[in-house]
């Protein structure tokens, strides 16, 4: 079929199954479908949806065929994407079988892993949390002490993991843990997929500063794993978890970057006014709103271009660490602005009025930017060491 | 004046301490859990009453301590460490104002203020920013009338009275009325877990004697609200970035990761030499603005806006590196360093934000 | 439009930086002991100009490359690299007006200018703070007659012809003069080491031909200068700072203090970090400015006014790290890093500072 | 007798001897007397006035008497001065030989040495300079590799030292020399007295980015120094060397106190003007410069409030580090902003127009503040080690 045709066939698909209802922003919990044992649907337009893309496993369309993916050239992925983006549809399922574990089991996975854990992931019927960080630990992820003790063919499982997004929504955790002590940290480190059902397993949602959050931890407590559940070899799943970091890091900065759109000296004229000759009031928040803008229209143009180094071939390296950095200082400086920008509705916590703090909230969450997923502080040290070559 | 204590000011200092000990952060948690409607311990402001702290900037003719301004700070400087929460700022500097300008029907309410506990909130202008008065005061037969609205006024659902400006002809006036059912007041909790209101007043009924002093004192009242308040909020900030730089600084001296103490790490400990260097500049112009208000000079203004200005730039810096060195412990509710930097961040909007007084310095030098 | 450079471009850029070889700092070091009048180097200048580089920005059919902006600025990053001046940035955006508004007897000077050398310095409203010019042109029978001052105006003393704004009944309009007797100039040695010039007009007389463009054009005109003076700039400060950052690292990876190499101190690697990343969004928003004049999209002014301000903050930056992280052999005139902190605060002054194109940039933009 | 006579017995003394010309500030090279062998007078006033403050050891008001000091109570001390900066008299006397050496020699010198040295600094007839740094020492003052030789009663002196200010004028050195290459480099370091004139000593000026300076390098070229010139302890002068460093660091940190008299928002207004509300034309360079003010203002109060707190019996100790930092920084700050408020002009650098580019210069040499005397990051290292308590 030429892409021609391709993208007509897609066009014709969308208007056939997404509809009108499933192509505005998503703001509340419910318009997200994550999947899962226990998954209900928001309504029929949000099943409908779903249940056309991922039987044409377009939920993942570049995944092989042979696993139930979309088997799509990057070509059709690409105009798959194009026009759902210029309908603005919203995403059939969100997942991190798919934005994580999938791509891990496609680089180590065993064939007979793949079978087992990948057709599930794109029909959405298995939900995947992530177990990496520990409350020890921090960003000395390597530190780990989560232990995994060799009993015949399963492991016992003992130990805590912190940050687990949706912990206590997923069916199963891909979870890195110890099986090794005796050796240097990075070496004895295993990567193990636990099914969360588990005798032994139990989950507890964490408060941030800025209220109820995805975040849980999550207990081991004389867990039975099967070995069978190692991804990779035992004592190497610290090269998964690099390979999984990598990917976490762009999916973050392009995160920052969405949220970037509105101009902040849009919200500034709204709550400040201008003067006769259109200047903003304020002019001392002014010159910081300037610098602020500045910076953040040259960081998406950075973006743009990596991009198309990236495309040109360029390998990307380190530059990840560079963009989570500033990307994440760059929305905390914007939510420090725009805290002063409202004044002092900006700072209600509770309340209708102010749809329960939003601007309050979204700014103590911000602050956690520059600490999930490696912090600032460690991405320095990777450009210091990787792109400047810095000595140790 | 002196940078250094005096004896008795050190001592308020002690036991100013020692009373807000019982009153740590865990009890701005603890009120926020409960969805206290109140926002502050009752029974830690009867104790400050008893004390005679909302007396400490009042003289002695009129039943005050007549501490001053520096004492006073003592106080807020405390309350910065623990970030408790009380009328106590309003109502003392509302007395001050009373004990300095009001009429002899009004200096008899000092009595019930200081050893009756009545709280007193303050409302400048209509909102932080400052910009002019949305609040009008017209004449009416033999009363006036108020309408007009205000925002973020603290601990206005619980306070007894209430000081507030209002523009009578264009001029900004200040008034003392009760805080009666004829005020709509809003209350929300903000992000520091304390209560402020927006109020409503719609052609309120106020009786002549409402005015506080002469026509002549209105702009000296109008710069002693605005100093002074944020002197005492510079000096809350003060204890509060203290505070939560000591606590931050402990840490670092406790958290291992990569095996060693993360205090070791040269990057982290420029950064906090560089904020300890901050908070030494915080400390002095706090001093210097409440000694100047204490002196009577006329530089306390512009000394006082930069404090407040300051104070607000460097507790904000102190709290974001707090929460970034706690790591992802700081971004947790069980820990308290994120209840510093909320407080800090509303602190930083009471009377005047950042912007509005490092502009306010500025034409008070001319430029 | 694209990030990455076209082959044509890449080819211009290697050709570039091989020619600039010949000129690297120590010539600017040179011609500043020999007290050199001219600043620049005669026989550089003419193998840039054998090289062409003065019709960049010229159409074809007028003799040009027509390389465009993005063409240009490769050339400034690498004049900017060894700090090499000349007459190139003011003569090829000259050019690049004539091509564009020129009248046919202006069109003419075209080829004079590409292969013949000849040289423009282009002056801008009266001072580098861009405010309303102070120079006016009144009509005079069949001529016009200029008067008035323009200050900072690079290598005047040696320039053939100037560009020049002027109002006109209190509208910005700009001729292109001969550098004549008639003009006073005055020109001093900058900290950069160049030679810039005070203009003086007392009366001079101008034929009405001097004008550029019909009167429509002229905001254009005035657009085209403002905005790709300052691209090219940015460029050329792309190209300093990023050679300043290299010798910066390159140090910190050689110097030994404590018996370890200096670059082996978290606080010196956080630094550089942390200004690698700026750089690249200088890099970014430089490339994004050019390639937005090329493409005539009207977002180039603000595009420009960004680039400018951002480029001129971060060679500061840039510079003053490499100072600092050079030690006491960086304050010394024989290390050549102090060259390209002096040329980095010429550069960022020249054709409107910092402040007005970061005020630019929000006018634009409609706050 | 009373200190109202004493006061009065100074004022008498200053009305009759400083000449109204030696109440103006100094502003040429000329108007600076640092005494030496080949000194000579600008003028009968300058003569004057030294000579007869030398006389009565007021040059060095607190210095024993024994040695040809004032001996002045430090309240006596306290009244002189007051007087003269009322008359704002020029010192009478530049000296580091008043700075730095006699203060040295007064903790560590020898009976005999005070004897022979002090004397000639109060009477100005020892011009001194200081020998530390090394071209590659910078930072690391102990790493300095100057070696002295012991040879009979004598040391054969071979290396190089920079930043030896005024070193082509000093009549003699006190300097840093290796003794001991085989211990700790702190351990093998000897505070000796080298005459400028012996063979072998040849020194060259520094040219700074600012132009010409007072530094010189001072090479040593088997130079033989006799061992009675040794202060202290052989191999114990690393002791000297950190009381003299704490003395340099207070000079410095007040010397830029001194040169923040006049408001940045003075010049600013001056050279970009008001708007008819008075407000400064370049609301975005006004809002640096607020920032910078406020800054300014806090830090002198704080150089008040630590001298204060001095007074009161508390020890100074790291926090002459702060002091030094955060006054560098600031100082650089200012020029960073005055170079934008002058605009053009302040970027001359030839010329008279210009006072030969005076704040070109100016600019320039602040740079230096953050490296001279100790660079910002090595006060950083202090104030978290001995401060913060932090560890290494």
């Amino acid at each position: 079929m030429s892409l021609e045709d391709f993208r007509k066939e897609v066009i014709d698909f969308i208007e056939a199954n997404c509809a009108e209802s499933m192509r505005q922003p998503m703001v509340k919990e419910s318009d997200t479908y994550w999947g899962g044992r226990n998954a209900t649907f928001q309504n029929e337009d949000q099943e409908r949806w779903f249940t056309a893309m991922a039987e044409r496993g377009w939920t993942t369309p570049t995944w092989p065929k042979e696993y139930g993916g979309g088997g799509l050239s990057k070509a059709e992925a690409k105009i798959l994407k194009q026009e759902m983006d210029k309908r603005k549809c919203r995403p059939p399922l969100l997942s991190f079988g798919i934005w994580m574990l999938g791509p891990a089991l496609l680089q180590f996975g065993s064939e007979e892993q793949r079978q087992q854990y990948l057709p599930d992931i794109i029909q959405g019927k298995t939900r995947w949390c992530q177990g990496y960080s520990e409350p020890g630990a921090g960003s000395d992820l390597a530190g780990l002490q989560t232990s995994a003790i060799s009993d015949g063919d399963h492991y016992i499982v003992n130990g805590q993991k912190v940050w687990t997004s949706y912990g206590d929504k997923a069916d199963m955790i891909f979870a890195l843990v110890r099986t090794d002590q005796s050796v240097k940290k990075q070496m004895g480190i295993t990567f193990l997929l636990v099914d969360m059902d588990t005798e032994g397993v139990s989950t507890q949602p964490i408060k941030l500063i800025s209220g109820k959050s995805p975040f849980c931890e999550t207990f081991f407590d004389n867990v039975r794993v099967p070995k069978a559940n190692v991804i990779g070899e035992e004592n190497a799943g610290w090269t998964v978890a690099k390979y999984l970091l990598t990917h976490e890091r762009s999916a973050i900065s392009s995160a920052v970057d969405a949220d970037m759109l509105t101009p902040l000296s849009y919200y500034a004229k709204n709550s400040i006014g201008v003067d006769e000759t259109g200047v903003l009031k304020d002019s001392i928040l002014r010159s910081d709103i300037v610098e602020w803008e500045i910076d953040a229209a040259a960081f998406k143009f950075t973006l743009e271009r990596i991009n198309e180094e990236m495309k040109a071939g360029q390998a990307i390296g380190a530059k990840s660490s560079f963009m989570k950095y500033y990307g994440s200082e760059l929305n905390k400086r914007k939510y420090e602005l725009r805290l002063q920008v409202e004044g002092a509705d900006g700072l209600v916590w509770d309340g209708e009025r102010t749809n329960e703090g939003k601007v309050a909230r979204q700014f103590c969450r911000t602050k956690g930017n520059s600490i999930e997923g490696g912090t600032s502080e460690v991405q320095l040290n990777i450009i210091s060491k990787h792109i400047l070559g810095l000595p140790s | 004046m002196a940078y250094v204590l005096t004896e008795e000011q050190q001592m308020l200092s002690d036991s100013a301490r020692d009373l807000f000990k019982a009153a740590p952060v865990a009890l701005v948690r603890e009120l926020r859990d409960q969805d206290n409607e109140v926002g502050y311990s009752q029974d830690l402001w009867k104790e400050m009453v008893e004390m005679g702290l909302n007396g400490l900037l009042v003289s002695e003719e009129n039943g005050g301590m007549d501490f001053g301004w520096r004492g006073m700070g003592v106080i807020l400087e405390e309350c910065g460490r623990t970030l408790s929460n009380s009328p106590v700022l309003t109502t003392a500097v509302a007395a001050h104002i009373i004990d300095r300008y009001g009429s002899e029907e009004q200096k008899a309410m000092l009595t019930e203020i200081i050893t009756g506990g009545k709280s007193i909130t303050i409302a400048l202008r209509s909102t932080s920013r400052m910009s002019a008065d949305e609040c009008i005061v017209t004449a009416d037969g033999d009363h006036y009338l108020l309408s007009g609205t205000k925002q973020m006024v603290a601990n206005a659902n619980t306070a007894d009275y209430i000081l507030l400006s209002a523009l009578s002809d264009g001029v900004e006036q200040y008034y003392l009325i009760e805080n009666s059912d004829a005020v709509q007041v809003e209350t929300e909790r903000y992000m520091d877990s304390r209560m402020y209101s927006r109020l409503s007043f719609d052609s309120v009924k106020l009786s002549q004697s409402a005015l506080v002093g002469v026509a002549k004192a209105q702009r000296a009242i109008a710069t002693t609200l605005i100093s002074g308040l944020n002197a005492l909020l510079s000096a809350e900030l003060l204890g509060l970035m203290t505070e939560a730089f000591e606590r931050t600084v402990g840490y670092l001296k406790e958290r291992r990761q990569f095996g060693v103490l993360i205090g070791s790490f040269q990057a982290l400990q420029h950064r906090a030499a560089d904020l300890y260097s901050e908070i030494e500049l915080v400390k002095s112009i706090v001093i210097k603005a409440l000694d100047a208000l204490d002196d009577g000079d006329p530089i306390a203004t512009a000394y006082c806006s930069m404090a407040k200005a300051k104070a607000s730039k460097i507790a904000q810096l102190a709290t974001n590196e707090g929460v970034q060195m706690y790591g992802g412990i700081g971004m947790t509710d069980d820990e308290e360093i994120g209840f510093f930097m909320k407080r800090a961040r509303v602190a930083a909007e009471q009377f005047g934000s950042m912007s509005y007084h490092a502009d306010r310095f500025a034409r008070l030098s001319s430029y």
